[in-house]
């Protein structure tokens, strides 16, 4: 579903990605993993047009969707949640919700994604009305998960989803991803510190390392210490 | 050396706080937990000052700091640092812990201390922008550091961090507390580091407090199980 | 001198901002004047080029800026229909070449009162603006007696803009009339760009006074007070005579008032009344394919035809003590009158023998003149609001 | 009596008429963070066209607005298209583009005098004749150009709120990487804001210039009166803009009637001193 | 190392010949032009200390430099009192008034409000003057105002000015240099958070608004003085338009950048004047160009000619 070949991104002069290559299968949950600040959020923003990537190709359901503008990306089917979150902030949460369905083809199913994501969340459903700057570190992140999941996607691209999120809440967040990956063969790409979690449901994993793809690993080869020491 | 007393507030209908009254002894690690939402954010902006309480009192050091503000709180001696990671973008590493040392300590060297302790010699020179996330936390904590304060409250230091680097860090918090005699409140969402950090803990949940006492006995309070780790993964789960 | 080496002619003159309207109308005429004057071989056989600088809204610092480049440049005169601010006569005041304003200013003659050897060589081709509140206090009152009408009361409304130029003869007028014995009920200082005249309507409309003057140079202004005056007492009536100082000889002002200025008394201290206004008329509509617009495309010739005379007279173009002082004895007839200069501040004396100052009543879209006799050609009338 | 209340009257007209100016600088404001110092100059434009279409070709006066409106919505996508989108991607936008059309401002400002002339406009009015209450007068037209002011307010705040593509002017103004991840085409909807702010902008230079008259140069005046509404009434808010205007257009009549014009300016000074001191979110702006 | 000691010399070269320019066949004409940038450029220069480095979004600074200009002016006139006396009281009336009336209430507001409650503040002014038409001339201004001394020509203004303009730059630099500046530049990345490290937003802001207004002031005092005129029409939107234009023309929040922007002002609209009715229009296309081409404004035309040069100076000398 998702082919991307010897990808290199830039900030200005600095180079972040090196030659990066990764493939996620349809129906896939695979798992990125690194240490911080080595290009993990970088690859997921160059997939979806918000860093365009400077050398390289992005193949989305067989398309070339490198360079296109973000919008048209996420036309095709490609949602991300940003680890930053970038909410309205002066917009209730449910203008929130509903924007995360601006899309035409999420819109048919508004109602019921929006239920769906009021079931996880329900701090969200009794908070509907309040502006999203003065929520919570936690609440934030369900509105930004939330409004992902309002896109209506095939392939859901989430970044460190579990941050600032009580434990209880990761649960409900992780268990949430499995239940739209089984239910509607949702393919996915996390981004996660959370190593055990994020490996439990995942089908592979990558390890990026200095901006460049260090390993790649079935689930069944590959251990937790493994992928914490290759982090140094 | 720092108290509240029946301390509340609301934001319109809302209530954040209702009520919550804890003690800090000079010296300690203090934590706090508590659900998403629960006000443990509001309880550091409201002890800085940076929303009035709607009611009840602070104390810090004997003296009633109630409706100071945030500027007159850190000249007292009580920095923080925020949830959302926050530096000074456009100034350099340096300069940013030299705000909190001019600015909150009045005193310059402070900088040059901090930026020892905490190792931030090698990367002095850059801008604060584009650091990696841990670097960029150590930057927050560094400027809180340099004001010479005497307590120190830390809002989740470590959600998003690697295992590797939650590790130094605990390391970091726990020579401050040693070798400065800083005294700190830290929430913080991963409870077992939590508890292996602290001698005593407050829960939070709907801005009451569900738990005030020995961080050990904690994971034995039903109602935290129930509450805060959720009905599901329990313990195991919170963090692995 | 002699010779075919150029006569700079400098002219400091509003070419953007809010009088630009008048400044094409300056800077037409004089284009004209050079051109005309130089088809005819140019002055002394030499020939003319105008060199102009824009003062923009009259700021005091674009005047001096202007004055500096103008100098700079070595005119041998300056001449301008207006550039005032209270600063043109002392700029060019500094120099020895005639400098020829028709500011009508009292702040720009009265320097020259003041220091006649420094400021010898400015000349004010107008009357000052006080003679507007001289001449208003003279016939004003009379007006009522020839429209068959008699004054209700001895109340006066007075409503001017905080500019000298309409300051000044508002005061005088005020002065004048008191002691003749009548009484100023209302008396507003607005600024410029008012758009919303009802409250002091309001005023007036307590007051009932007898006469209602309004002194705004501004054509936007006058035409909203007179078009809202209209609203609030077309129907309802109002015992009173309403003058105007000179605005409505702007063309815009009957354009914007159209039939809410029917009635209207006004004055103005310069008219095209010379023998050569039609002839110059056609000249300008030859040249420019379309009629002059305001006072300035004739009386600004004015000022170029006194200088001209005065070299022409002096045989040369530099020998500027020579030049002034025949400027200082010249009597000419000019398209505005006849132009003979008082010795005290060098301004063009007014009065029906020099440069007359016309009342007007606007019927039927026209400006007819009523007054003085001399050029009268229409009765006045009572105005519609007097009911 | 009789007075303050035709007063307050008018000042309820200049009021609403402010309000007008008020809303194409939110606008432009409100999604891209840009202060237009050109607004006034292309509310003026608005009207010059309008009056151009009606004294030169005779074109009736709705086809006339109409046009004059489309080409306001054009004009306002082309400067977004071929200025601000590539200023707004530098990294100096904020200055870049609040200078730009500073510029541009005196730029247009003088294009009109050059092509339009110095002289002094107007556009008739809507209808004619007055309404009479008591002793209390109003020219019909005012009362229809209320009328149109509160139609375009409203229709302009439902469009913000209930549209998508007002839901996502406002998005984009919150949250450009926002807007972007849930899928908006920012350059699009920064260009129909463009156009639409143009377009309002626009026609509320018609409507004044339908009252007051027109010349290339008052666009500075309206402007900052504009500015003044728009910030008192609490940035973004829409009713707070119209109450703003309303409460200005009152004080402006009541300040006159009792000290003289010459007085508004001081007094509105004093009352925002004593507005902003106990409200510093404005009249209605901002929510707790 | 190097580039600071070509742009050393640069700078250098260009003082020596501000110093000397007199002496080069300066006409009056140039010299009065060079008045005006002096004193332009101070007014700019201190705008942008609010607006770029304070983040205080002033709109009122022509105002205060009217106020001054009106101090220095009435003082000079009515009194006799000298200049070099009325300067630094048109300073201090000017920071005084501008402070308690506006800078106390407006800077505990939001940025836009700031900008709001000094555009009103300014365009209380001209009303004033009105009101107080005896002492101030009402409409059309005070004139023949006393020079520095008497019997100066424009190479004494020329020097007076020039000097001030030295030392009111050097001010502004100790400013910018200093924790104050470090304070603003943090306050813009994060209030709360430098907040909350002891900085006080209000002291700060306070502390460089009454500077700021003082040193305006003093320069309207510099601009009665050296030009004899003061009248409402500086209030009005040209010189308004202008200056803001200066700033920003330069590059908002860099040292070098409102002076740039007065010279390219100042100059530009002199030299348009010879296009007449198109002055204006030129010069509006002027500022929308050179925006358009550089978005920093002239400052960064300026780096790019250092890189330029830089890269020529290495490739001289290849060593370090
Ligand atoms: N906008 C930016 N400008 C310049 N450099 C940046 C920018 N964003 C990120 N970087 C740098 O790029 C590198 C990779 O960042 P990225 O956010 O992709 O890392 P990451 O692996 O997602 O880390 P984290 O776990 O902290 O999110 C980092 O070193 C960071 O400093
Ligand atoms: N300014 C505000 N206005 C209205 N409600 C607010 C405001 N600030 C916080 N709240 C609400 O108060 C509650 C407590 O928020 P707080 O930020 O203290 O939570 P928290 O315990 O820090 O949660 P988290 O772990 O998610 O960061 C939340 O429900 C939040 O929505
Ligand atoms: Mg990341
Ligand atoms: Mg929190």
């Amino acid at each position: 579903m998702l082919t991307v070949r010897e990808l290199d991104c830039f900030y200005s002069d600095l180079q972040v990605l090196r030659g990066v290559s990764l493939d996620v299968g349809e129906g896939e949950v695979v798992a990125l993993f690194g240490p911080n600040g080595h290009g993990k959020s970088t690859l997921l923003k160059a997939i979806c047009g918000l860093q365009p990537p400077k050398r390289g190709s992005i193949r989305f359901k067989g398309e070339e969707i490198a360079g296109l503008p973000a919008h048209q990306i996420v036309e095709r089917g490609l949602a991300y949640i940003p680890e930053e979150r970038h909410l309205f902030s002066d917009m209730t949460v449910l203008e929130n919700l509903y924007l995360g369905a601006y899309p035409r083809h999420a819109r048919p199913v508004l109602k019921k994604n929006l239920e769906f994501v009021f079931h996880i969340f329900p701090r969200l459903a009794e908070r509907r009305h309040q502006l999203c700057s003065t929520l919570s570190g936690g609440e934030a992140r369900m509105v930004a998960i939330g409004r992902g999941l309002m896109s209506e996607t095939s392939l859901l691209m989430v970044d460190e989803p579990s941050i600032g999120l009580s434990p209880g809440m990761k649960m409900a967040v992780f268990d949430a991803i499995r239940q739209i990956h089984c239910e509607r063969g949702m393919t996915i790409l996390i981004v996660e510190q959370e190593i055990q979690h994020a490996l439990e449901m995942s089908d592979r994993i990558y390890l990026i390392k200095k901006g460049q793809i260090a390993f790649e690993r079935r689930r069944e080869e590959v251990q937790v210490d493994e992928i914490e020491r290759a982090y140094f | 050396m720092f108290a509240t007393k029946g301390l509340s507030k609301s934001f319109g209908r809302l209530t954040a706080l209702l009520n919550v009254s804890f003690e800090v002894e000079e010296g300690e690690i203090f934590g706090i937990a508590g659900p998403n939402g629960a006000g443990k954010s509001t309880l550091f902006n409201v002890i800085t000052g940076i929303y009035p309480p709607s009611s009840g009192r602070i104390f810090f050091r004997g003296k009633d700091i109630t409706n100071y503000k945030p500027d007159q709180i850190c000249h007292l001696g009580i920095a923080r640092t925020f949830q959302i990671p926050t530096t000074f973008h456009t100034l350099s590493v340096y300069d940013n812990l030299r705000v909190g040392a001019i600015f909150g300590a009045r005193r310059p060297q402070s900088a040059d201390e901090v930026l020892e302790l905490l190792g931030l010699e090698a990367v002095r020179h850059r801008p604060a922008r584009n650091l990696d996330l841990y670097t960029t936390k150590l930057v927050m904590l560094g400027a809180a550091l340099a004001t010479d304060c005497k307590l120190l409250m830390l809002d989740e230091p470590m959600a998003g961090l690697s295992m590797a680097e939650i590790n130094q860090f605990l390391e970091i918090v726990r020579r401050i507390n040693q070798e400065k005699g800083v005294t700190i409140i830290i929430i913080e969402h991963l409870l077992d580091i939590l508890i292996s950090l602290t001698k005593r803990m407050l829960i939070l949940s709907d801005g009451q407090v569900l738990y005030l006492g020995d961080s050990k006995e904690v994971t034995a309070d039903r109602r935290v199980v129930e509450v805060y780790l959720g009905g599901k993964g329990g313990i195991a789960h919170a963090h692995r | 001198g002699g010779g075919t080496t150029e006569i700079k002619v400098g002219a400091p003159l509003p070419l953007t901002g809010p009088y630009a309207s008048d400044g094409e109308q300056m800077l037409k005429a004089l284009q004209m004047a050079v051109d005309e004057q130089n088809a005819k071989g140019g002055l002394l056989g030499r020939p003319l080029r105008l060199i102009t600088g824009d003062v923009g809204a009259l700021e005091a610092e674009k005047i001096k800026a202007v004055g500096e480049r103008l100098i700079g440049e070595g005119v041998d005169v300056v001449i301008t229909g207006y550039a005032d601010s209270g600063v043109d006569a002392r700029v060019f005041g500094e120099y020895d070449m005639p400098f020829l304003h028709a500011d009508a200013m009292t702040l720009n003659t009265e320097v020259v009162a003041q220091d006649p050897e420094k400021y010898g060589n400015v000349f004010q081709y107008c009357p000052s603006e006080v003679s507007y509140g001289i001449d208003a206090a003279a016939n004003l009152f009379k007006m009522g007696e020839k429209m068959g009408w008699k004054e209700p009361n001895k109340k006066i409304a007075i409503v001017k803009v905080d500019y000298s130029y309409n300051i000044l003869a508002a005061d005088k007028f005020a002065e004048l009339a008191k002691d003749q014995g009548y009484e100023i009920v209302v008396d507003e200082v607005t600024q410029f760009g008012v758009v919303e005249w009802g409250p002091i309507l309001s005023k007036i409309d307590n007051a009932q006074p007898a006469y209602v003057t309004f002194w705004n140079l501004d054509p936007t202004d006058a035409a909203r007070f007179i078009v809202q005056f209209k609203e609030r007492f077309g129907e309802k009536g109002l015992n009173a005579l309403v003058f105007m100082q000179f605005t409505p000889s702007i063309p815009e002002f009957l354009e914007l008032a159209g039939s809410a200025a029917e009635g209207l008394l006004w004055t103005a201290s310069i008219n095209p009344v010379g023998a050569g206004v039609e002839d110059y008329k056609q000249r300008w509509i030859a040249k420019y394919k379309e009629e002059p617009k305001s006072i300035y495309a004739y009386v600004t010739r004015d000022g170029f035809d006194i200088w001209v005379t005065a070299v022409e007279k002096a045989g040369c173009v530099d020998c500027y003590d020579k030049v002034v002082e025949n400027i200082r004895n010249i009597t000419y007839e000019g398209l505005a009158g006849v132009h003979v200069f008082t010795a005290t501040d060098q301004q063009s004396k007014y009065g029906d023998d020099f440069i007359p100052t016309l009342w007007y009543q606007i019927w039927g879209g026209e400006h007819l003149v009523v007054g003085p006799s001399k050029y009268q050609k229409a009765q006045p009338q009572m105005p519609p609001w007097i009911k | 009596m009789e007075n303050l209340v035709n007063a307050l009257v008018s000042g309820l007209i200049s009021g609403s008429l402010y309000a007008t100016m008020a809303l194409g600088l939110t606008i432009i404001y409100g999604v891209s963070r840009v202060f237009n110092f050109g607004h006034g100059v292309i509310a003026v434009i608005g009207a010059y066209i309008t009056w151009y279409l009606l004294s030169v070709f005779g074109v009736p006066f709705l086809p006339a607005t109409l046009l004059s409106l489309a080409f306001m919505a054009s004009f306002g996508w082309l400067v977004y298209r071929f200025t601000m989108s590539p200023l707004l991607k530098k990294p100096n936008w904020e200055f870049s583009t609040v200078l730009f059309m500073l510029g541009a401002g005196i730029l247009l400002e003088n294009v009109v005098l050059q092509v339009f002339g110095p002289r002094v406009k107007s556009i008739p009015v809507l209808v004619d004749g007055a309404l009479k209450v008591g002793f209390i007068q109003i020219n019909w037209h005012e009362v229809a150009l209320m009328g149109i002011v509160l139609v375009v307010i409203a229709a302009l705040s439902l469009f913000f709120k209930y549209t998508r593509t007002g839901q996502a002017m406002r998005a984009v103004a919150q949250s450009i990487p926002g807007a972007q991840v849930v899928g908006i085409n920012i350059e699009q909807i920064f260009g129909l804001t463009f156009a639409l702010a143009f377009t309002v902008t626009g026609f509320s230079g018609i409507l004044l210039g339908t009252k007051y008259y027109l010349n290339p140069h008052v666009g500075w005046e309206w402007m900052v009166k504009g500015f003044v509404i728009v910030t008192f009434g609490g940035l973004g808010s829409t009713s707070g803009a119209v109450v703003a205007a309303l409460v200005l257009g009152l004080v402006e009549a009541v300040a006159t009637l009792y000290f003289g014009a010459i007085w508004v300016w001081p007094i509105w000074f004093v009352l925002f001193l004593i507005v902003l001191l106990l409200r510093p979110q404005g009249i209605l702006g901002g929510r707790t | 190392m190097k580039h600071v000691n070509w742009k050393f010399a640069l700078a250098v070269l260009v003082l020596v010949f501000i110093l000397l320019y007199p002496w080069l066949g300066a006409s009056s004409y140039t010299k009065h032009l060079f008045i005006l940038f002096f004193i332009w450029s101070i007014v700019a220069a201190n705008w942008n200390l609010m607006m770029g480095y304070a983040g205080i979004n002033s709109l009122g600074n022509i105002g205060f430099m009217a106020i001054g200009g009106y101090t220095a002016g009435i003082l000079a006139k009515s009194l006799g009192v000298p200049p070099f006396l009325t300067i630094p009281i048109a300073g201090i009336v000017t920071s005084a008034v501008v402070t308690l009336a506006l800078g106390l209430p407006a800077l505990r507001l939001s940025g836009i409000y700031i900008a709001l409650l000094t555009l009103i503040f300014a365009d209380t002014l001209p009303s004033l003057l009105t009101q107080t038409r005896e002492i101030t001339g009402g409409a059309m201004g005070l004139h023949e105002i006393p020079p520095f001394y008497p019997g100066m020509d424009k190479t004494g203004a020329y020097y007076i000015c020039f000097v001030f303009f030295l030392v009111v730059l050097f001010i502004i630099y100790r400013i910018v240099h200093s924790p104050t500046g470090m304070a603003f530049v943090a306050l813009r990345d994060s209030e709360n958070f430098a907040y909350c490290l002891g900085v006080n937003k209000f002291r700060e802001r306070l502390k460089v608004f009454a500077l700021s207004s003082l040193l305006t002031g003093a320069a309207g005092g510099m601009y009665v003085h050296a030009l004899g005129d003061i009248s409402p029409t500086t209030l009005g939107i040209e010189p308004f338009l202008l200056t803001i234009a200066m700033i920003e023309l330069g590059g908002v929040g860099t040292f070098l950048g409102p002076i740039l922007g007065a010279a390219v002002i100042v100059f530009g609209n002199e030299f348009l004047r010879l296009a007449g009715t198109l002055r204006l229009t030129l010069l509006g296309a002027l500022i929308c160009t050179i925006i358009l081409f550089y978005p920093g404004g002239v400052i960064q035309l300026f780096h790019t000619i250092e890189h330029r040069v830089e890269r020529l100076l290495n490739r001289k000398t290849p060593t370090t």
